[in-house]
Protein backbone atom coordinates (compact mmCIF):
# COMPACT_ATOMS: atom_id res chain seq x y z
CA UNK A 1 0.00 0.00 0.00
CA UNK A 2 1.19 3.36 -0.51
CA UNK A 3 -0.33 6.84 0.63
CA UNK A 4 -1.37 9.04 -2.18
CA UNK A 5 -1.28 12.59 -1.09
CA UNK A 6 -3.03 15.83 -3.07
CA UNK A 7 -2.70 19.60 -2.32
CA UNK A 8 -4.55 22.55 -3.69
CA UNK A 9 -5.83 22.38 -7.02
CA UNK A 10 -5.63 18.87 -7.08
CA UNK A 11 -6.76 18.24 -4.21
CA UNK A 12 -10.45 19.98 -4.93
CA UNK A 13 -10.45 18.42 -8.34
CA UNK A 14 -10.05 14.70 -6.92
CA UNK A 15 -11.71 15.71 -3.98
CA UNK A 16 -9.87 14.61 -1.16
CA UNK A 17 -7.04 15.03 0.56
CA UNK A 18 -5.14 11.15 0.50
CA UNK A 19 -5.54 8.26 -0.15
CA UNK A 20 -3.95 4.51 0.67
CA UNK A 21 -4.02 2.65 -2.92
CA UNK A 22 -2.34 -1.06 -3.14
CA UNK A 23 -0.73 -0.38 -6.78
CA UNK A 24 2.11 -2.49 -9.25
CA UNK A 25 2.85 0.84 -10.84
CA UNK A 26 6.43 1.00 -11.29
CA UNK A 27 7.08 4.59 -11.79
CA UNK A 28 5.08 7.83 -11.11
CA UNK A 29 4.17 7.93 -14.64
CA UNK A 30 2.63 4.87 -14.27
CA UNK A 31 0.65 5.49 -11.03
CA UNK A 32 -0.75 8.35 -12.80
CA UNK A 33 -1.67 6.36 -15.73
CA UNK A 34 -3.49 3.81 -13.53
CA UNK A 35 -5.40 6.60 -11.55
CA UNK A 36 -6.09 8.29 -14.45
CA UNK A 37 -7.93 5.46 -16.10
CA UNK A 38 -9.68 4.74 -12.75
CA UNK A 39 -12.49 8.20 -12.66
CA UNK A 40 -13.20 10.96 -14.55
CA UNK A 41 -11.64 13.55 -12.02
CA UNK A 42 -8.29 11.84 -12.30
CA UNK A 43 -8.37 12.35 -15.46
CA UNK A 44 -8.78 15.82 -15.72
CA UNK A 45 -6.39 16.54 -12.53
CA UNK A 46 -3.92 14.84 -14.38
CA UNK A 47 -4.74 16.40 -17.46
CA UNK A 48 -1.89 18.48 -18.15
CA UNK A 49 1.01 17.28 -16.87
CA UNK A 50 2.86 20.53 -17.06
CA UNK A 51 1.18 22.49 -13.96
CA UNK A 52 1.19 19.30 -12.24
CA UNK A 53 4.56 18.51 -9.24
CA UNK A 54 5.40 15.12 -7.67
CA UNK A 55 7.40 14.80 -4.41
CA UNK A 56 7.97 10.64 -3.16
CA UNK A 57 8.73 10.21 0.13
CA UNK A 58 8.77 13.85 0.49
CA UNK A 59 11.46 14.84 -1.70
CA UNK A 60 10.58 16.22 -5.23
CA UNK A 61 11.06 13.87 -8.22
CA UNK A 62 10.47 13.92 -12.10
CA UNK A 63 8.25 11.55 -13.68
CA UNK A 64 9.64 9.00 -14.01
CA UNK A 65 10.96 8.37 -10.77
CA UNK A 66 10.59 4.73 -9.59
CA UNK A 67 8.17 4.27 -6.90
CA UNK A 68 9.47 0.72 -5.81
CA UNK A 69 10.01 1.06 -1.95
CA UNK A 70 8.12 4.56 -1.91
CA UNK A 71 5.54 4.90 0.93
CA UNK A 72 3.88 7.94 0.30
CA UNK A 73 3.85 9.86 -3.21
CA UNK A 74 2.13 13.51 -3.38
CA UNK A 75 1.09 15.46 -6.29
CA UNK A 76 0.75 19.37 -6.28
CA UNK A 77 0.35 22.17 -8.99
CA UNK A 78 3.91 24.56 -8.63
CA UNK A 79 4.79 26.08 -4.86
CA UNK A 80 3.86 29.19 -4.60
CA UNK A 81 5.31 29.87 -0.61
CA UNK A 82 6.62 33.12 0.64
CA UNK B 1 19.32 27.89 12.06
CA UNK B 2 15.67 28.20 13.41
CA UNK B 3 13.05 27.26 10.69
CA UNK B 4 9.08 27.36 12.15
CA UNK B 5 5.62 26.38 10.27
CA UNK B 6 2.91 27.55 11.87
CA UNK B 7 -1.14 29.00 11.96
CA UNK B 8 0.06 31.69 14.65
CA UNK B 9 1.21 34.92 13.69
CA UNK B 10 4.65 36.01 14.97
CA UNK B 11 6.07 39.19 16.09
CA UNK B 12 9.19 40.59 14.76
CA UNK B 13 10.78 42.08 17.42
CA UNK B 14 10.36 39.11 19.43
CA UNK B 15 11.91 36.89 17.06
CA UNK B 16 14.94 39.40 16.85
CA UNK B 17 15.36 40.00 20.41
CA UNK B 18 18.67 37.99 20.70
CA UNK B 19 19.28 36.86 16.98
CA UNK B 20 22.45 37.66 15.08
CA UNK B 21 24.21 38.88 18.75
CA UNK B 22 27.72 39.55 17.83
CA UNK B 23 27.21 40.09 13.78
CA UNK B 24 26.96 43.28 12.33
CA UNK B 25 24.57 43.43 10.06
CA UNK B 26 20.86 41.82 10.02
CA UNK B 27 18.62 41.86 7.35
CA UNK B 28 14.88 40.97 7.13
CA UNK B 29 12.06 40.22 5.06
CA UNK B 30 8.38 40.26 5.77
CA UNK B 31 5.87 39.02 2.95
CA UNK B 32 2.55 40.56 4.14
CA UNK B 33 -0.75 39.88 2.33
CA UNK B 34 -1.85 42.25 0.23
CA UNK B 35 -4.51 42.62 -1.60
CA UNK B 36 -5.17 41.36 -4.80
CA UNK B 37 -4.54 43.00 -8.23
CA UNK B 38 -7.96 43.17 -9.27
CA UNK B 39 -9.12 44.14 -5.72
CA UNK B 40 -11.46 42.87 -2.94
CA UNK B 41 -9.61 40.09 -1.38
CA UNK B 42 -10.89 39.07 1.47
CA UNK B 43 -8.98 36.33 1.98
CA UNK B 44 -5.86 34.79 1.67
CA UNK B 45 -5.87 30.89 2.69
CA UNK B 46 -2.59 28.49 2.72
CA UNK B 47 -1.88 25.48 2.75
CA UNK B 48 1.34 23.26 2.96
CA UNK B 49 2.44 19.33 3.08
CA UNK B 50 3.31 19.21 7.00
CA UNK B 51 5.70 16.26 6.59
CA UNK B 52 7.63 18.38 3.77
CA UNK B 53 7.69 21.62 4.78
CA UNK B 54 10.45 21.96 7.81
CA UNK B 55 12.63 19.29 5.79
CA UNK B 56 12.20 21.61 2.61
CA UNK B 57 12.73 24.87 4.61
CA UNK B 58 15.63 23.30 6.35
CA UNK B 59 17.23 22.08 3.50
CA UNK B 60 16.95 25.80 1.94
CA UNK B 61 18.47 27.39 4.91
CA UNK B 62 21.39 24.68 5.00
CA UNK B 63 22.21 25.54 1.27
CA UNK B 64 22.68 29.29 2.36
CA UNK B 65 24.53 28.64 4.96
CA UNK B 66 26.99 26.62 3.01
CA UNK B 67 27.40 29.58 0.65
CA UNK B 68 27.54 32.57 2.92
CA UNK B 69 28.94 33.40 6.18
CA UNK B 70 25.97 33.75 8.29
CA UNK B 71 25.92 33.92 11.83
CA UNK B 72 22.70 33.13 12.16
CA UNK B 73 19.10 32.59 10.17
CA UNK B 74 15.96 32.19 10.74
CA UNK B 75 12.96 31.31 8.56
CA UNK B 76 8.87 31.73 9.92
CA UNK B 77 5.73 30.46 7.70
CA UNK B 78 2.36 30.94 8.57
CA UNK B 79 -0.40 28.30 6.97
CA UNK B 80 -4.12 28.93 7.39
CA UNK B 81 -6.44 31.93 6.78
CA UNK B 82 -4.91 35.21 6.67
CA UNK B 83 -6.74 38.65 6.32
CA UNK B 84 -5.07 41.58 3.97
CA UNK B 85 -2.07 43.06 5.82
CA UNK B 86 -1.69 39.69 8.00
CA UNK B 87 2.11 38.82 7.80
CA UNK B 88 2.79 35.51 5.77
CA UNK B 89 6.44 34.60 6.24
CA UNK B 90 9.88 36.25 7.66
CA UNK B 91 12.96 35.24 6.82
CA UNK B 92 15.96 36.81 8.75
CA UNK B 93 20.06 36.68 8.32
CA UNK B 94 23.04 37.95 10.45
CA UNK B 95 25.98 38.14 9.52
CA UNK B 96 29.75 39.75 10.19
CA UNK B 97 29.46 41.66 6.39
CA UNK B 98 25.81 43.26 4.90
CA UNK B 99 26.68 41.51 1.87
CA UNK B 100 26.02 38.40 3.01
CA UNK B 101 23.24 39.33 4.86
CA UNK B 102 21.34 40.23 1.94
CA UNK B 103 22.34 37.97 -0.54
CA UNK B 104 21.90 35.31 1.62
CA UNK B 105 18.14 36.64 2.78
CA UNK B 106 17.05 36.70 -0.83
CA UNK B 107 18.47 33.47 -1.51
CA UNK B 108 15.85 32.05 1.19
CA UNK B 109 13.24 34.10 -0.28
CA UNK B 110 13.91 33.07 -3.75
CA UNK B 111 13.59 29.64 -2.58
CA UNK B 112 10.89 29.84 -0.29
CA UNK B 113 8.63 31.02 -2.75
CA UNK B 114 8.86 28.03 -5.11
CA UNK B 115 10.58 25.49 -3.43
CA UNK B 116 8.86 25.07 -0.03
CA UNK B 117 5.56 22.97 -0.01
CA UNK B 118 3.15 25.95 0.24
CA UNK B 119 -0.24 27.06 -1.78
CA UNK B 120 -1.90 29.93 -1.55
CA UNK B 121 -5.71 30.60 -2.72
CA UNK B 122 -7.23 33.98 -3.05
CA UNK B 123 -11.13 34.80 -1.44
CA UNK B 124 -12.28 37.65 -3.05
CA UNK B 125 -15.72 39.37 -3.99
CA UNK B 126 -16.11 37.40 -7.21
CA UNK B 127 -14.88 34.07 -6.54
CA UNK B 128 -11.64 32.21 -5.35
CA UNK B 129 -8.55 30.98 -7.18
CA UNK B 130 -5.24 29.47 -6.48
CA UNK B 131 -2.28 31.83 -6.99
CA UNK B 132 -0.36 30.62 -9.95
CA UNK B 133 3.33 30.11 -9.97
CA UNK B 134 5.40 32.87 -11.69
CA UNK B 135 8.07 32.53 -14.59
CA UNK B 136 9.58 35.61 -12.67
CA UNK B 137 10.05 33.74 -9.29
CA UNK B 138 11.40 30.00 -11.48
CA UNK B 139 13.78 32.62 -13.16
CA UNK B 140 15.21 34.09 -9.65
CA UNK B 141 15.93 30.59 -8.98
CA UNK B 142 18.26 30.16 -11.89
CA UNK B 143 20.83 33.11 -10.49
CA UNK B 144 22.10 31.38 -7.95
CA UNK B 145 22.99 28.54 -9.89
CA UNK C 1 9.78 58.69 3.32
CA UNK C 2 10.95 59.57 6.86
CA UNK C 3 15.07 60.30 8.02
CA UNK C 4 16.13 60.35 11.71
CA UNK C 5 19.55 61.35 13.36
CA UNK C 6 19.45 60.79 17.10
CA UNK C 7 21.95 59.49 19.36
CA UNK C 8 18.34 57.51 21.34
CA UNK C 9 18.28 53.92 20.69
CA UNK C 10 15.48 53.31 18.47
CA UNK C 11 12.79 50.04 18.47
CA UNK C 12 12.56 47.99 15.11
CA UNK C 13 9.01 46.64 16.24
CA UNK C 14 7.51 50.11 17.11
CA UNK C 15 9.66 51.50 13.81
CA UNK C 16 7.52 49.01 11.55
CA UNK C 17 4.22 48.68 13.24
CA UNK C 18 2.55 50.90 10.34
CA UNK C 19 5.40 50.73 8.31
CA UNK C 20 5.01 50.02 4.42
CA UNK C 21 0.56 49.23 4.63
CA UNK C 22 -1.13 47.79 2.04
CA UNK C 23 2.78 46.70 0.60
CA UNK C 24 3.72 42.55 0.34
CA UNK C 25 7.08 42.78 0.77
CA UNK C 26 9.28 44.97 3.66
CA UNK C 27 13.03 44.53 3.64
CA UNK C 28 15.11 45.80 6.53
CA UNK C 29 18.68 45.94 7.55
CA UNK C 30 20.08 47.18 11.06
CA UNK C 31 23.51 48.23 11.66
CA UNK C 32 24.92 46.51 15.08
CA UNK C 33 28.40 47.79 16.83
CA UNK C 34 30.73 44.49 16.64
CA UNK C 35 33.50 44.02 18.48
CA UNK C 36 36.85 44.92 16.42
CA UNK C 37 38.61 42.67 14.24
CA UNK C 38 41.21 42.55 16.51
CA UNK C 39 39.32 42.26 19.80
CA UNK C 40 38.76 44.40 22.68
CA UNK C 41 36.46 47.18 21.95
CA UNK C 42 34.94 49.42 24.14
CA UNK C 43 33.14 51.72 22.47
CA UNK C 44 32.43 53.10 19.20
CA UNK C 45 31.53 57.07 18.65
CA UNK C 46 30.00 57.99 15.84
CA UNK C 47 30.46 62.17 15.13
CA UNK C 48 28.38 63.41 12.16
CA UNK C 49 27.84 66.66 10.29
CA UNK C 50 24.38 67.76 11.34
CA UNK C 51 23.56 70.69 8.99
CA UNK C 52 24.21 67.81 6.27
CA UNK C 53 23.19 64.73 7.49
CA UNK C 54 19.73 64.90 7.04
CA UNK C 55 19.55 66.23 3.44
CA UNK C 56 22.06 63.73 2.40
CA UNK C 57 19.80 61.14 3.55
CA UNK C 58 17.13 62.56 2.38
CA UNK C 59 18.53 62.94 -1.16
CA UNK C 60 19.88 59.06 -0.69
CA UNK C 61 16.12 58.50 -0.18
CA UNK C 62 14.48 60.28 -2.73
CA UNK C 63 17.23 58.78 -5.20
CA UNK C 64 15.97 55.43 -4.17
CA UNK C 65 11.86 56.56 -4.66
CA UNK C 66 13.32 57.21 -7.97
CA UNK C 67 14.69 54.46 -9.08
CA UNK C 68 12.48 52.03 -7.05
CA UNK C 69 8.72 51.58 -6.77
CA UNK C 70 8.67 51.93 -2.99
CA UNK C 71 5.51 52.21 -1.13
CA UNK C 72 7.23 53.36 2.04
CA UNK C 73 11.38 53.98 3.17
CA UNK C 74 12.70 55.02 6.26
CA UNK C 75 16.63 55.54 7.74
CA UNK C 76 17.38 55.80 11.29
CA UNK C 77 21.06 56.76 12.13
CA UNK C 78 22.23 57.16 15.32
CA UNK C 79 25.29 59.07 16.53
CA UNK C 80 27.14 59.36 19.63
CA UNK C 81 28.84 56.84 21.71
CA UNK C 82 27.97 53.27 21.29
CA UNK C 83 28.88 50.18 22.86
CA UNK C 84 29.23 46.20 21.18
CA UNK C 85 26.15 45.16 20.45
CA UNK C 86 24.36 48.07 20.08
CA UNK C 87 22.15 49.00 17.10
CA UNK C 88 24.09 52.18 14.74
CA UNK C 89 21.47 52.66 11.84
CA UNK C 90 18.31 50.57 10.46
CA UNK C 91 16.54 51.76 6.63
CA UNK C 92 13.63 49.49 5.54
CA UNK C 93 11.88 49.45 2.52
CA UNK C 94 8.29 48.50 1.63
CA UNK C 95 7.21 47.36 -2.10
CA UNK C 96 4.61 45.50 -3.74
CA UNK C 97 7.76 43.07 -5.30
CA UNK C 98 10.38 41.88 -3.02
CA UNK C 99 12.99 42.63 -5.49
CA UNK C 100 12.23 46.15 -5.20
CA UNK C 101 12.15 46.04 -1.41
CA UNK C 102 15.40 43.94 -1.28
CA UNK C 103 17.45 46.34 -4.15
CA UNK C 104 16.32 49.77 -2.42
CA UNK C 105 17.45 48.71 0.93
CA UNK C 106 20.96 47.77 -0.30
CA UNK C 107 21.11 50.93 -2.53
CA UNK C 108 20.48 53.36 0.74
CA UNK C 109 22.78 51.18 2.88
CA UNK C 110 25.49 51.51 -0.22
CA UNK C 111 25.09 55.10 -0.33
CA UNK C 112 25.04 55.50 3.53
CA UNK C 113 28.58 53.72 3.93
CA UNK C 114 30.11 56.13 1.81
CA UNK C 115 27.42 59.16 1.12
CA UNK C 116 26.14 60.08 4.55
CA UNK C 117 28.58 62.46 6.65
CA UNK C 118 29.04 60.01 9.57
CA UNK C 119 32.70 59.22 10.57
CA UNK C 120 33.29 56.22 13.27
CA UNK C 121 36.31 56.18 15.92
CA UNK C 122 36.55 52.76 17.81
CA UNK C 123 38.13 52.84 21.21
CA UNK C 124 39.77 49.36 22.22
CA UNK C 125 41.77 48.36 24.88
CA UNK C 126 45.00 48.91 23.12
CA UNK C 127 43.78 52.90 21.99
CA UNK C 128 41.36 54.77 19.65
CA UNK C 129 41.52 55.15 15.40
CA UNK C 130 39.52 56.23 13.09
CA UNK C 131 37.70 53.82 10.76
CA UNK C 132 38.89 54.05 7.39
CA UNK C 133 36.71 54.16 4.55
CA UNK C 134 36.63 50.83 2.58
CA UNK C 135 37.55 50.27 -0.97
CA UNK C 136 35.14 47.67 -1.06
CA UNK C 137 32.39 50.17 -0.15
CA UNK C 138 33.28 52.74 -2.67
CA UNK C 139 33.23 49.78 -5.07
CA UNK C 140 29.78 49.05 -4.03
CA UNK C 141 28.36 52.80 -5.38
CA UNK C 142 29.32 52.09 -8.80
CA UNK C 143 27.28 48.88 -9.16
CA UNK C 144 24.37 51.24 -9.44
CA UNK C 145 25.59 53.90 -11.85
CA UNK D 1 33.55 85.84 6.82
CA UNK D 2 33.47 82.08 6.06
CA UNK D 3 32.78 79.14 8.88
CA UNK D 4 35.08 76.20 8.11
CA UNK D 5 34.29 73.27 9.98
CA UNK D 6 36.28 70.04 10.65
CA UNK D 7 35.38 66.53 11.49
CA UNK D 8 36.74 63.23 12.64
CA UNK D 9 40.59 63.01 12.68
CA UNK D 10 40.57 66.58 10.74
CA UNK D 11 39.22 68.21 13.46
CA UNK D 12 41.70 66.16 16.21
CA UNK D 13 44.74 67.38 14.48
CA UNK D 14 43.68 71.15 13.79
CA UNK D 15 42.39 70.88 17.21
CA UNK D 16 39.17 72.73 16.95
CA UNK D 17 36.08 71.66 15.52
CA UNK D 18 34.96 75.10 14.24
CA UNK D 19 36.07 78.27 13.02
CA UNK D 20 35.43 81.78 11.15
CA UNK D 21 37.71 83.07 8.84
CA UNK D 22 37.71 86.14 6.64
CA UNK D 23 39.75 85.24 3.43
CA UNK D 24 40.25 86.59 -0.08
CA UNK D 25 40.61 82.71 -1.33
CA UNK D 26 38.39 82.27 -4.36
CA UNK D 27 38.48 78.42 -4.32
CA UNK D 28 38.59 75.32 -1.56
CA UNK D 29 42.30 74.63 -3.07
CA UNK D 30 43.48 78.20 -2.12
CA UNK D 31 41.53 78.13 1.28
CA UNK D 32 43.83 74.94 2.09
CA UNK D 33 46.90 76.79 1.04
CA UNK D 34 46.08 79.82 3.10
CA UNK D 35 45.45 77.64 5.96
CA UNK D 36 48.35 75.17 5.65
CA UNK D 37 50.67 78.50 5.44
CA UNK D 38 49.66 79.65 8.60
CA UNK D 39 50.20 76.88 10.87
CA UNK D 40 52.07 73.55 11.20
CA UNK D 41 48.86 71.57 12.45
CA UNK D 42 46.91 72.71 9.69
CA UNK D 43 49.84 71.95 7.19
CA UNK D 44 50.18 68.19 8.30
CA UNK D 45 46.28 67.84 8.41
CA UNK D 46 46.03 68.66 4.58
CA UNK D 47 49.52 67.02 3.76
CA UNK D 48 47.64 64.55 1.92
CA UNK D 49 44.46 65.48 0.23
CA UNK D 50 43.56 62.38 -1.21
CA UNK D 51 42.69 61.18 2.13
CA UNK D 52 39.95 64.62 2.35
CA UNK D 53 36.73 65.28 1.41
CA UNK D 54 35.01 69.06 1.13
CA UNK D 55 31.82 70.07 1.56
CA UNK D 56 30.86 73.26 0.50
CA UNK D 57 27.41 74.93 1.89
CA UNK D 58 26.72 71.27 3.10
CA UNK D 59 27.30 70.12 -0.84
CA UNK D 60 30.31 68.06 -1.29
CA UNK D 61 32.31 69.33 -4.21
CA UNK D 62 35.99 69.18 -5.63
CA UNK D 63 38.73 71.35 -4.51
CA UNK D 64 38.94 73.22 -7.48
CA UNK D 65 35.19 74.46 -6.59
CA UNK D 66 34.92 78.26 -6.19
CA UNK D 67 34.18 80.00 -3.08
CA UNK D 68 32.25 83.29 -3.84
CA UNK D 69 29.26 83.44 -1.85
CA UNK D 70 30.27 80.32 0.17
CA UNK D 71 29.02 80.95 3.95
CA UNK D 72 30.36 77.56 4.87
CA UNK D 73 33.11 75.08 4.42
CA UNK D 74 33.49 71.55 5.68
CA UNK D 75 36.80 69.49 5.65
CA UNK D 76 36.02 65.69 6.80
CA UNK D 77 37.54 61.70 5.85
CA UNK D 78 35.72 59.71 3.81
CA UNK D 79 32.64 59.06 5.23
CA UNK D 80 32.09 55.90 7.20
CA UNK D 81 28.38 55.51 7.78
CA UNK D 82 26.16 52.59 8.11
Amino acid sequence: MIDILYFAWLRERIGLPRESLATEAATVAELIAELSMREERYRLAFSDLAAVRVAVDQTMVEFDAPLKGAREVAFFPPMTGG
Amino acid sequence: MVVRVQAADFDLAAELSDFGLGAGAVVTFTGLVRDHDQGGLREMLIEHYPAMTEPALTAIEARAKSRWNLADSLIIHRFGALKPGDRIMMVATAARHRGDAFQAAEFLMDYLKSRAPFWKKEITDKGESWVAAKDSDEAAIDRWS
